[in-house]
């Protein structure tokens, strides 16, 4: 079970969220016309065996998205923000 | 090497079962090969017997970090099937399915292969329309496909739910009679035995830390015992691609997430052929032993522990109960982990790198096992040819600049969604 | 074996009625049903799984891997149910399994005939056949393994049962109600912190339980769990297993709430999952008793030393007369001489070559007769022993003098302990080997948040298992915050030897030559002999792992538990190696199985997954709907009227809708507000087209792609106000809109000022549709204007009806003159039954989800058979919405270059030829050649066309808009049915839209 | 005027299930009443103050702590939403700072109380719901049965569960089931 200490609800467990995505990839900017951005934003990942930057959504709960870093390997859990607050 | 068969068993027994061979040498390594595979699973090790068996290539080394089949291939739930619907993924399977079909014979080792029929429930008019239009795919291209009407189902699978509580009702099925089970341990077991009686070196409990470069090109392995020169390198490590593409420098469109599998306590045969949920991922079968062997979501969040959690636990159990209430008593006997790449569309990789002299063979998601012959044998004529093969010519790195997406389900770039 | 007359943990004043086999056992309250077998001197009770070798109990514990059976019978029938652990209960009802006609003789027991072919691996060496291209050979065997695979039987029954998860949180789990667990739980309760306290025994006292009653570690364990029961803070739970640990500090358990009944009570549940979520947890699990290896140690009467004690000990049984007992250390020699005092003639082979007299002085008084470097070679006997073969051993186990036969009816071995790791192996792997306990046990960290104590962490003595459990208590009281003084240890004292004392790692008994007498086995249930391992090890399947999956050993239900060790020592004695050099395999979860519907609580049937109504769902039940799944709503599908199925309901509902008006309920079609001052640059980059000019009172169509450039979603957006857009999208792709705008604008989108709000719930919508739908609503809501000119298309107005406010938009979605009426949802029924009584006038009906879909395949409109997450815009001919002026999700990568291939499969309407209609999911060819591949398309949806008079269909065909007029063939193999088909354009019925421009 | 129909009306027959014996839950509905959604950004605090104090509340509340006054109650949801009931119409009060969202039909509220409601929670909600943890006045944003809702505790044993009224039936069933070997009374309007 991933615990999530969620900043709005608490800590919650991981059935109260959906998972994102990589929270590392930062999505061009809209006027962004290459196509290679946007290849690596939607399609490429760094998939870190360790520490993982990653999104969830809190849907049963505040319905905020967090940023949640976590490892991959052992599943300890790290820092929890508010995606809203998180610097890209 | 003693040739596999009843008589030898019987003359093996007479004397005691004392003289059996080893199954695969355990070699010292040679300074230097033709090609190495990184990988001793299915995969690595069907790629290796198809080098040397149809190519000629035996001056090949399959590296693997621990045992022979000790990740995904002994971790799998063992259903093989055919029932492709995407350009790029119908003739691939197919292949495969047509290599299963031989593969005792071929391996002279009994793979087990239980052509014991699936289905693939339906649940709403939609999904009917959706199976049926994947069906007439099949039969297009020459693969058997029926469907059934929900009538026809209950007759063959009369313990499902069929009563009003059904939450999700089934309308009906399709089906591949051709599909079924497999052995998995026996698949890499045979495989690694055909090979290494081919020449192939299987280098197990050695671990690939890096690569030896000449230039750009990568001309060999670096290992916790010691550097191994090759020509090229392969690719075999499906749940670990990522990992291992990363120490070559690329970034591969793939996550790596944490599947589950769940056995029953063994009991006396209550499925006879493998089952599929339309109304959530989830599938049964039993095996020989008698135990029901079920598979579900993944665990949704990137993972390479190899260890599940509960709440997919309590989700999988649920989709048992609800399609085959009778289950409700039976026990859980175990369940257990393993790690897959998640591909951006669900669809494979085995495709030269753009680095030259690594060549990659991953991106399975849930259906590596099935794959594994094909997998082999076209990643071996890849390699071997320097191109794919037309039933691998898709799975390339790049059709996801080219918008050449293989999505089977069409759920789009998410990967936990395939 | 005989019940004795005093003694035991058994109430002998509550007679229970036990059958076995239809024979009734001497059972009491207290039993267990194995205590009860053995009471009644049943012996054998089960058949193995390879060779139907007879089984009778072997243990007194979870580990059994003889004594399954069949326990009770119709829908609360289980199979390979443990006998040791199911507790009498008047009215219990058992079979035996697996076998044929009966356990006691079981034609099955043949294959030991051919054991010698039967050997490791031999099913991958044989029924390879020799035939190309077919797999019936191997079928035709596997179908005869399978039949004679398995254990017990399942039934094809429901289960009438209740089951229920619920959720706790704790400071300190304590896994196991032994005296370490329960040392431990006194110290963390002292301490005020949360305390759990699971015991899969209905009794709590661990060991103590199998020591002879009325001794003072008895009264130790009344004194303490007095105490804990006197305290609040503490949850006692029996009859309670933790059979996993998770990540997250979460443990999963399963309480059997009336397993020990014949039915549940009162609305009672069968079991109860617990999920615990413990800051820490304290593994007090302590250990299980470990074979010895020898010829026939299989056999009913060979028995586990303590599971031998604890049947005299709890169950008032004296499980043998004339009893030889094997041990390769200390801990079999109180039962040795507690069988000796029980009236036993008892022989103690003592495996080692000396031991101290302090140790054998006890069993020598009580009448034993030791033969100190001694150890059984074979059991002998029929069905059960009759004797045991005894013979001198040197260091290695292997027999250093001539073999002397002893009488005996119980031969009961002691290979040491295995700590019971498991939980511990979930979280962190591999154990450690302890060379001084020959076992593995876990590996103590400072981090980790499970604690071990007692025979768990191999301690070597009562007092130690007391102290380790309370100060474990302790330290994980203090790592909770619970600084209370824990007070004093609880009083502790020396009784009987401890088996870590000692032990010489010998567990297997083999003749001079090396080898076993006769058949010994590793692993009982599997038939796994000791010379299977040999083979194994020849084949060169060396690794643990190897070993474990090609001989099976380890994979029966045990899992393990009894033959993990002894099969290791094996392996590592045929490689030169050590234990922990070979390695162990990994302990996965359940630690002992769990029934399925334990886990899934109430979310079964009805309840597997929630149910989403239309708050109108009610009226179209009451009104004879036909209802169908959308996700997770429940849909009219169509209203069946006198005698009508499908086919003739839809074609008159949407015939019905053309000629006269119909009415539809669209309440699950996802509806978002829009908020805030970006809201039109929000939509603007969420959809498409353009959004900045669309004007208050005004609605506009969109599309929607997903980041990758496919479409996503389609649906209009009304401007309700300056800063308010009233969003509506697919009933299936609403929460993912939801989801991913609300990313976008929590994330890349920061900068935006825009809420997005589900209000799906709080509006409902009915669609009213027909020629007569404008007289309809003008009628109903008064002073409303619903004239061509002051509503005309892709706008709205507000209206009232009894006073309640509603919203009506202009929109067609089947090109008929339509409406949607958006009710707040309260009032959404009294509406629809307003207007379907007012309607009655104009001969409104209702219609459901499949004539709509009639309506909108006539009209050309795209749903989610077309929208399936590989079509594009310029594929579905919406290419013409896509403004060139501005970025919009998914407009660069659209544009790559397989998207834009010319040849893609593109929308096209089909007129089938024929009076029968295509199917969807058919597949197009050309009018000739062959019908091989991928073809040239597919059928997406298709219909019979009331208002054409003919079958039509929407489908996807290469080049498909210049291929007008051509002639496809329509193939669906599957149905074995070939039709041929017009192209002709999409938009079948009305294409200029004068009618719903009307 | 129209009727008004609840979600649960066919649920809500007094009556009584379940095990025989102590009655340990009850369960009732009642709609909500004039609930409302402001939202914002930026300075939202100001703004959601000067409707507050309107209103007769006073301060934000925090995220588990609703804020009540005059029968009133306020519940910070978000860290730029607030959710009101008994608010009245704040369409008025849409601006560029801030939005307003009538969600008065988007919610029922389904009543559980009992000397055993406490457990019955816990057997839907993996939260810890005791007493100490989850006090009279708390609020939590969870899910019962993969259906978001609000649940606010009135008392001991008393709890108001506001769900989704289009899920309304199906989080009612569950909470039944799960209530069922308490013995249930149903409290009818």
């Amino acid at each position: 079970m991933i615990r999530i200490k969620c900043p709005i609800c608490g800590l919650r467990n991981e059935t109260e969220f959906t998972y994102g995505a990589d929270a590392t990839v930062k999505r061009p900017e809209m006027g962004e016309q290459e196509q290679q951005p946007w290849v690596d934003y939607v399609f490429n990942r760094d998939n870190p065996r360790g520490w993982h930057k990653e999104y969830w959504h809190h849907v049963q709960g505040c319905r905020q998205w967090v940023v949640l870093e976590r490892n991959t390997l052992t599943h300890e859990i790290g820092e929890c923000k508010l995606a809203r607050e998180v610097e890209q | 090497m003693t040739k596999y068969s009843a008589l030898s068993v019987f003359r093996h027994a007479l004397s005691g079962n004392k003289n059996w061979g080893r199954a695969w040498r355990d070699p010292e390594p040679k300074s230097s090969y033709d090609v190495v595979i990184v990988g001793g699973g299915g995969h690595g090790l069907a790629t290796a017997y198809y080098l040397a068996k149809e190519h000629g290539i035996t001056n090949v080394a399959v590296v693997e970090q621990g045992w022979l089949g000790g990740g995904n291939t002994g971790r799998n739930t063992t259903i093989v099937r055919s029932n492709y619907m995407m350009p790029g993924n119908t003739m691939f399977y197919e292949r495969s399915m047509q290599l299963w079909e031989n593969l005792s014979q071929d391996l002279n080792y009994n793979v087990m292969i239980s052509q014991r029929g699936q289905y693939n429930l339906c649940h709403s008019p939609g999904q009917m329309d959706a199976a049926r239009r994947r069906g007439n795919i099949m039969r297009a291209n020459g693969i058997d496909a029926e469907l059934f009407d929900r009538e026809e189902v209950k007759r063959r699978l009369p313990y499902l739910d069929y009563s009003e509580n059904a939450r999700f009702p089934i309308h009906g099925a399709i089906y591949q009679s051709r599909a079924g089970t497999a052995r998995h341990d026996a698949v890499a077991w045979g495989y690694a035995r055909g090979a290494d009686q081919r020449g192939v070196d299987i280098l197990q409990q050695r671990e690939v830390t890096g690569y030896l470069w000449d230039g750009g090109k990568i001309v060999g392995v670096q290992t916790n015992r010691g550097d191994i020169r090759a020509q090229k390198v392969a690719l075999c490590v499906a749940g670990h691609s990522g990992h291992l593409a990363h120490m070559a420098g690329l970034r591969l469109p793939v996550e790596t997430h944490s599947l589950q599998a769940y056995v029953t306590e063994p009991y006396k045969p209550l499925v006879d052929t493998v089952i599929s949920f339309g109304a959530a991922h989830f599938y049964i079968s039993q095996s020989d032993k008698g135990g029901l062997v079920l598979g579900g979501d993944l665990d949704m969040y990137n993972s390479y522990a190899q260890r599940g959690g509960l709440p997919i636990v309590e989700h999988t159990l649920a989709s048992a109960k609800a399609l085959m209430p009778c289950v409700s008593r039976l026990k859980l006997l175990r369940h257990w982990a393993g790690v897959m790449d998640m591909s951006m569309d669900g669809s494979p990789f085995i495709t030269k790198t753009p680095v030259d002299g690594l060549y990659l063979n991953g991106g399975w998601c849930y259906g590596g096992f099935k794959a594994t012959p094909a997998s082999g044998w076209c990643f071996a004529h890849t390699i071997a040819k320097d191109e794919p093969h037309e039933d691998n010519a898709e799975f390339t790195l790049d059709r996801f600049n080219r918008g050449y997406q293989i999505d089977e389900k069409g759920m789009g770039p998410q990967p936990n969604a395939h | 074996m005989k019940r004795l007359d005093t003694g035991g943990r058994i109430d002998r004043s509550k007679p229970l009625s036990v059958t076995f086999d239809g024979t009734a056992l001497p059972a009491y309250h207290g039993d267990t049903l194995a205590s009860a077998m053995l009471a009644g001197d049943t012996m054998v009770v089960g058949r193995s799984f390879k060779y139907h070798r007879p089984r009778g109990v072997y243990s007194a514990g979870v580990e059994e891997p003889g004594a399954m059976v069949h326990l009770r019978d119709g829908n609360r029938h289980e199979p390979n149910a443990r006998a040791t652990v199911v507790e009498a209960f008047d009215g219990l009802v058992s079979s035996g399994q697996n076998a044929w006609p009966n356990v006691r003789f079981d034609v099955g027991a043949v294959n030991g005939l051919f054991s010698p072919f039967l050997s490791a691996g031999f099913y991958y060496k044989t029924f390879i056949g020799p035939f190309k291209n077919t797999t019936k050979f191997w079928m035709m065997c596997e179908a005869f393994i399978r039949k004679a695979a398995g254990m017990g039987r399942g039934t094809y029954l429901e289960d009438p049962d209740h089951y229920e998860k619920r959720n706790a949180f704790c400071d300190v789990l304590v896994i196991g109600g032994g005296v370490a667990g329960l040392s431990a739980a006194l110290a963390a309760g002292r301490s005020g912190a949360k305390v759990i306290l699971a015991e899969q025994d209905f009794e709590l006292g661990g060991a103590v339980l199998s020591e002879p009653i009325g001794g003072e570690d008895e009264a130790w364990v009344e004194a303490v769990l007095t105490e804990l029961q006197s305290m609040e803070n503490v949850r006692i739970l029996t009859r309670t297993t933790a059979f996993g640990a998770y990540d997250g500090d979460v443990y999963g358990l399963v309480e059997r709430v009336s397993d020990h009944l014949k039915a549940p009570e009162n609305h009672q549940v069968r079991q109860r999952y617990w999920m615990v979520h413990a800051e820490r947890s304290i593994l007090a699990t302590g250990a299980i008793e470990r074979p010895l290896v020898f010829g026939g140690n299989d056999k009913p009467g060979v028995m586990l030393a303590n599971a031998a004690r604890t049947y005299l000990n709890r169950f008032a049984i004296l499980p043998g007369e004339s009893v030889v007992v094997c041990t390769n250390n200390d801990s079999a020699y109180e039962t040795a001489a507690e069988l000796a005092r029980a009236g036993a003639t008892v022989t103690l082979a003592e495996m080692r070559a000396s031991v101290p007299s302090s140790l054998t002085h006890e069993a020598t008084e009580a009448g034993v007769s030791i033969l100190i470097g001694h150890a059984v070679l074979e059991a002998r006997g029929k069905s059960r022993v009759a004797s045991a073969v005894v013979v001198p051993i040197d260091a290695s186990g292997q027999a250093s003098g001539a073999p002397k036969t002893i009488p005996a009816d119980l031969i009961a071995t002691s290979g040491g302990w295995s700590p019971a790791v498991h939980l511990w192996s979930h979280l962190f792997g591999k154990p450690i080997y302890n060379e001084d306990a020959a076992c593995f046990i876990p590996r103590s960290e400072e981090n980790h948040k499970m604690q071990a104590a007692g025979t768990a962490m191999a301690t070597t003595s009562l007092s130690e298992t007391i102290e380790q459990g309370f100060d474990q208590g302790v330290k994980a009281a203090q790592a909770t915050g619970h600084a209370k003084e824990c007070g004093a240890r609880p009083d502790h004292f020396m009784t009987g030897a401890y088996w870590q004392r000692g032990i010489e790692p010998i567990w297997a008994v083999v003749r001079t030559n090396g080898k076993c007498q006769g058949k010994a086995f590793v692993d009982f249930q599997h038939d796994v002999k000791i010379s299977d391992i040999d083979q194994a090890h020849l084949e060169g399947y060396v690794s643990v792992e190897h070993l474990k999956r090609y001989t099976t050993t380890g994979m029966a239900t045990d899992q393990g538990k009894l033959s993990n060790v002894n099969a290791l020592a094996r392996m590592s004695e045929l490689r030169g190696m050590k234990i922990p050099e070979v390695g162990t395999t990994t302990f996965r979860p359940p630690f002992t199985p769990i029934s399925m519907a334990s886990l899934v609580g109430h979310e079964h049937g009805k309840h597997f997954r929630p149910t989403r109504l239309s708050p109108i769902h009610h009226w179209h039940v009451e009104n004879g709907a036909k209802m169908t799944e959308a996700g997770a709503w429940m849909r009219p599908w169509y209203y069946a009227e006198a005698g009508e199925g499908l086919d003739e309901a839809y074609i008159r509902e949407a015939a019905h809708v053309r000629e006269h008006v119909g009415m539809v309920d669209v309440s699950t079609l996802g509806k978002i507000a829009i908020q805030g001052p970006d809201a039109a640059e929000f939509l603007n980059r969420m959809y498409v087209n353009g959004w900045k000019t669309l004007q208050v009172g005004r609605l506009r169509y969109g599309v929607m792609l997903r980041e990758d450039g496919f479409v996503m979603d389609d649906g209009a957006t009304a401007r309700l106000g300056e800063h308010d857009y009233f969003m509506s999208t697919t009933t299936a792709n609403a929460a993912k809109v939801l989801a991913f705008s609300e990313h976008l604008l929590q994330t890349a989108w920061k900068d935006l000022k825009v809420h997005v709000t589900t209000v799906t719930d709080q509006w409902a919508a009915i669609a009213v549709a027909g020629p007569k739908a404008r007289d309809l609503l003008s009628n109903v809501f008064k002073g409303a204007d619903l004239s061509r000119e002051a509503l005309p298309n892709n706008h709205f107005t507000y209206a009232k009806l009894d006073g309640v406010a509603v919203r009506i938009h202009r929109m067609s979605y089947s090109g008929e003159l339509a409406y949607e009426v958006y009710i707040p949802s309260g009032y959404a029924r009294a509406v629809w039954e307003t207007l379907h009584e007012q309607g009655q006038k104009y001969r409104i009906k209702p219609y459901g989800t499949e004539s709509m879909s009639t309506l909108r395949i006539e009209k050309g409109h795209v749903a989610g058979p077309e929208l399936e997450g590989r079509t594009t815009m310029k594929d579905l001919g919406l290419e013409a919405f896509a403004s060139s002026k501005k970025p919009f999700v998914g407009s660069v990568l659209r544009k790559r270059p397989v998207l834009e291939d010319p040849e893609r499969p593109t929308l096209v309407g089909l007129e089938i030829d024929g009076a029968t209609g295509a199917k969807s999911g058919s597949i197009l060819f050309p009018k000739t050649g062959e019908t091989k591949g991928h073809g040239d398309g597919w059928v997406s949806s298709t219909t019979y066309s009331p208002a054409l008079g003919k079958n039509i269909a929407l489908a996807l065909l290469k080049n498909g808009s210049s291929r007008k007029g051509e002639t496809v063939r329509v193939v669906n193999f599957i149905g074995n049915e070939t039709l041929t088909a017009k192209v002709v354009s999409h938009h079948f019925f009305d294409p200029k839209g004068e009618r719903q421009n009307a | 005027m129209l009727e008004l129909c609840s979600p649960l009306n066919s649920k809500l027959q007094a009556g009584r299930f379940g095990a025989q014996g102590e009655t340990g839950i009850a369960l009732g509905g009642r709609p909500v009443r004039d609930l409302w959604q402001i939202a914002g950004w930026g300075d939202f605090e100001a703004a959601a103050i000067e409707v507050l104090s309107d209103l007769g509340l006073c301060g934000l509340g925090s995220y588990s702590l609703a804020s009540r006054a005059k029968g009133r109650t306020a519940w910070r949801i978000a860290p730029d939403k607030i959710l009101i009931e008994n608010a009245g119409n704040l369409s008025d009060y849409m601006s560029a700072n801030l939005a307003t969202l009538d969600l008065s039909h988007a919610r029922t509220v389904i009543l559980l109380s009992g000397t055993q409601a406490r457990d019955v929670l816990s057997q839907l909600i993996a939260i810890d719901v005791t007493e100490t943890a989850f006090p009279e006045g708390r609020f939590l944003q969870t899910g019962i049965h993969h259906v978001g809702v609000l649940i606010q505790c009135m008392g001991q044993n008393a709890f108001e569960i506001y769900a989704p009224v289009t899920w309304a039936e199906t989080v009612w069933e569950v909470i039944c089931e799960n209530a069922k070997p308490f013995g249930v009374e149903i409290v009818a309007d």
